[in-house]
C-alpha cells in the first residue's frame, strides 16, 4: 500500500519536473529541473525493479548529461554572436491537441499491452532458459552479449559516428577555456582529485567484473569512467588538444574493432555470426567497450578529437 | 521488534528529523551563504544518522562499511560544492539573476 | 513495523524534495537554485539506500555509491558559468 | 508488479508533455529537453510494460533500454555541439524560419 503511495509521489514529481523543463523561464531553470527529474528517474527505476537502469542513470545522469548542459549553456552566455536578431516564438494552436494525442496513444499502447497480454514476454522466457548453460549470472548482461551482438555492435558505431560529427561542428578556437572550472587549482579540488578519481576507477573496474553476475556491466563502467574523464576535463587536469594521439584513436575503437574481430572469427570458424566462443571473450569485449564507451563520452564532452595532459603546480 | 530494529528506527527518525531541518533552511534561510549551511551540515548529519540506522538494521559490517564510504563520499562531496558555489555567489554578487533566455 | 517504516520514511524524504523545489522554483541566483539541486541529491541518496533495504535490491547501495561519488562534478560544471558583469571570464 | 499500470500511465503523460514541450519551446535546448523527456518516457514504458519472468523482470526490455540510454546522451551532446555552432554563426539558438503566416506572434 505505501508502495503505491510512493509510485504516485515519484510519478507526480516526474510529472511536475518535466512540464517544469519545458515551461519554466529561464533555460538554467530548464537544466536544474532535467537534472532534478534523473534523480527521481532513478528512483523510479528502482522502484520498477530495473537498479542496472538505475545505475546507468546515476552515472550518466549525475556524471554527463549535467555537465554537458552546464557547459553547452556557458558557451550559450559567453559566446558574442555577430548579430542579435529578434526573437520569436512559435506557438501554434494545435500544440496542446497533439500532445495530448501523442501522449493518449502511447498510453493507449502501453496499457493495452500491459492488461491484454498478462504472458511474460517469448523473448525474455528464452534468454532466461538458454542462460542456465551459460556462465552469466546477469541476464542483462547475457542479452546484450549472447542475443544482440549485432546490435550491441551497431551502438558503438553510433557512439562513434555522434563523436566524430560533434567534431567536425566544433570550432577549435574557443575550445579550451570555456569548458574548465572558474579556479581549478585550489586545494580543495585537488584534494577532491586524489580520492575521487581512483575511486571511479576502481569502481568501475568493480562494475565490469560484477557485470556477469550482478546488476553492472560495460555500459554502467563505462560511464562511470566517463564521469571520471569528465571530472579530469573540468578541472583542467586534462584538456582538448587538436593533435591526434595513436593510443586515443586505439582507445575508441577498441570496442567496435574487438567485438568484429571476435564476432568474424566465430562466422570463419562456420558458427553464427558474433557468436562468442567463451567466458575469456566475455570479459575482452567488455573491457574493450568499457574503455571506447568512456573515452567516446568524454571526447564527446569536450568536443575535440584529442586530450593532452596538462602540467601544472 | 527487536531491540536493534528499534535503535536502527530511533536513527532513521533522527536522521529524517534532520533532512527536514534542511529543507526548512532551504526554504528560511535569507540568503544563499545562510543555505549552504542547510545543504552541508543539516543534510550530511541526517545521511550519516540514516546510514548508521541502516547499518545497525543490516547488521553486516560489509553493508555497513559501504554505507560508511557512502558517509565519507557524501561529506567530500558537500564540502566541495559549498567551496565551490560559496565562491561562485560571492564573485557574482546580487544580481546574478538569470539572465533572459538566451536565445 | 519497521517494514511500514521504511517506506514512510522514502516517502518523507521525497515530499521534502518536493517541498524544495520551491527554492528551485524562487531562487533568486543561480546559486540558489544550484544547491537545491544539490540537497535533492543527498535526499535521492539517502532514500536509495532505504530503498535497497526496504525492496531487497543490494545493487542500488552502488547506484547510491555512484550518485554521492558523482555529485561534485555538477558543481564543478557549475561553478564555470560566468557572472554576467564579468568581462573577461574565460580569458585565463 | 503492480505498479506497472501507474508508470504506463505515467510515460503517456510525460510524452504528451515531451511533444508539446517539442512543438511549443522555441529555444533548441528547450526542443533538446522535450525530446530526452519523449524519450525517458518510452524507457519508462518499455520496462513497465514488460511483465516479470518468474518473479524477475525480463531482461530483454532492460538491456534494450541500457543501450537506449547510451545512444540518447550521445545523441544529446552531438545536438548540443550543433547548437552552440548555429549559435556561432547566426547569433540564434532558435530555429525561427519556419515561422509560417499563421503564428500571430
Amino acid at each position: 500500500m505505501l508502495g503505491i503511495v510512493l509510485d504516485l509521489v515519484i510519478i507526480a514529481s516526474l510529472i511536475a519536473l518535466a512540464i517544469q523543463v519545458v515551461s519554466g523561464a529561464s533555460l538554467f531553470r530548464g537544466i536544474i529541473h532535467f537534472i532534478v527529474m534523473g534523480l527521481t528517474l532513478a528512483l523510479a527505476w528502482a522502484r520498477l525493479g530495473a537498479p542496472d537502469l538505475a545505475m546507468a542513470e546515476a552515472a550518466i545522469g549525475a556524471g554527463v548529461t549535467g555537465a554537458l548542459m552546464m557547459v553547452a549553456y556557458r558557451r550559450l552566455v559567453e559566446i558574442t554572436p555577430d548579430h542579435n536578431p529578434s526573437r520569436t516564438g512559435s506557438r501554434s494552436r494545435l500544440a496542446l491537441p497533439i500532445a495530448v494525442g501523442a501522449g493518449g496513444l502511447v498510453g493507449l499502447l502501453g496499457l493495452g499491452a500491459t492488461l491484454s497480454d498478462p504472458e511474460p514476454g517469448l523473448a525474455g522466457l528464452a534468454v532466461l532458459e538458454a542462460l542456465q548453460d551459460e556462465a552469466l549470472g546477469n541476464p542483462i548482461t547475457g542479452v546484450l552479449l549472447l542475443y544482440r551482438g549485432l546490435d550491441t555492435l551497431l551502438e558503438i558505431a553510433v557512439l562513434l559516428t555522434a563523436f566524430l560529427a560533434a567534431v567536425a561542428v566544433t570550432r577549435r578556437e574557443d575550445l579550451d577555456y570555456s569548458i574548465t572550472t572558474r579556479d581549478p587549482h585550489t586545494p580543495l579540488v585537488g584534494a577532491l582529485l586524489a580520492i575521487i578519481v581512483p575511486l571511479t576507477v576502481l569502481v568501475s573496474v568493480h562494475l565490469l567484473k560484477a557485470g556477469s553476475h550482478d546488476p553492472g556491466g560495460a555500459f554502467q563502467a563505462g560511464a562511470v569512467l566517463a564521469a571520471c574523464g569528465v571530472l579530469l576535463v573540468l578541472t583542467s587536469r586534462v584538456s582538448a588538444s587538436s593533435q591526434s594521439r595513436p593510443l586515443i584513436g586505439l582507445g575508441i575503437v577498441a570496442g567496435l574493432i574487438s567485438f568484429s574481430l571476435i564476432g568474424l572469427a566465430a562466422m570463419l570458424r562456420g558458427e553464427p555470426p558474433m557468436a562468442l566462443p567463451g567466458m575469456w571473450a566475455v570479459y575482452f569485449i567488455e573491457t574493450a567497450m568499457m574503455l571506447s564507451i568512456a573515452l567516446t563520452l568524454v571526447l564527446l564532452f569536450a568536443g575535440t578529437e584529442s586530450l593532452r595532459r596538462n602540467q601544472h603546480g | 521488534m527487536t531491540a536493534s530494529e528499534g535503535l536502527a528506527l530511533l536513527l532513521l527518525l533522527a536522521g529524517s528529523g534532520f533532512y527536514f531541518a534542511g529543507t526548512v533552511g532551504l526554504l528560511r534561510f535569507p540568503d544563499a551563504f545562510c543555505r549552504l549551511h542547510a545543504l552541508t551540515k543539516a543534510d550530511n548529519l541526517g545521511l550519516c544518522l540514516i546510514c548508521a540506522g541502516l547499518a545497525v538494521l543490516s547488521a553486516d559490517w560489509r553493508i555497513a562499511s559501504v554505507l560508511f564510504l557512502i558517509w565519507l563520499l557524501g561529506l567530500l562531496a558537500a564540502t566541495v560544492s559549498a567551496h565551490l558555489i560559496a565562491r561562485q555567489a560571492r564573485q557574482a554578487g546580487a544580481d546574478n539573476i538569470d539572465p533572459p533566455e538566451a536565445s | 513495523m519497521i517494514d511500514v517504516a521504511l517506506p514512510a520514511i522514502v516517502l518523507f524524504l521525497l515530499l521534502n524534495l518536493v517541498a524544495g523545489m520551491i527554492r528551485v522554483y524562487r531562487g533568486p541566483t543561480l546559486a540558489d537554485r544550484m544547491l537545491a539541486a544539490l540537497l535533492f541529491s543527498t535526499t535521492t541518496v539517502a532514500s536509495l539506500l532505504i530503498l535497497a533495504e526496504w525492496m531487497a535490491i543490494p545493487a542500488l547501495r552502488n547506484v547510491a555509491l555512484l550518485f554521492v561519488m558523482l555529485a561534485s562534478i555538477l558543481s564543478l560544471a557549475f561553478t564555470g558559468l560566468p557572472d554576467r558583469h564579468d568581462d573577461e571570464a574565460g580569458d585565463s | 508488479m503492480d505498479n506497472a499500470a501507474l508508470y504506463v500511465l505515467a510515460a503517456a503523460v510525460l510524452f504528451g508533455v515531451g511533444v508539446y514541450g517539442l512543438i511549443v519551446s522555441a529555444h533548441l535546448m528547450r526542443k533538446l529537453f522535450a525530446i530526452n523527456i519523449m524519450g525517458n518516457a518510452i524507457f519508462i514504458l518499455m520496462v513497465a510494460v514488460a511483465g516479470p519472468i518468474d518473479g524477475a523482470p525480463d531482461p530483454v526490455p532492460q538491456a534494450l533500454v541500457l543501450t537506449g540510454i547510451v545512444i540518447a546522451v550521445s545523441a544529446t551532446a552531438f545536438a548540443l555541439a550543433l547548437m552552440v555552432r548555429l549559435y556561432q554563426e547566426t547569433g540564434r539558438a532558435t530555429l525561427a524560419d519556419d515561422n509560417g503566416p499563421g503564428n500571430d506572434d
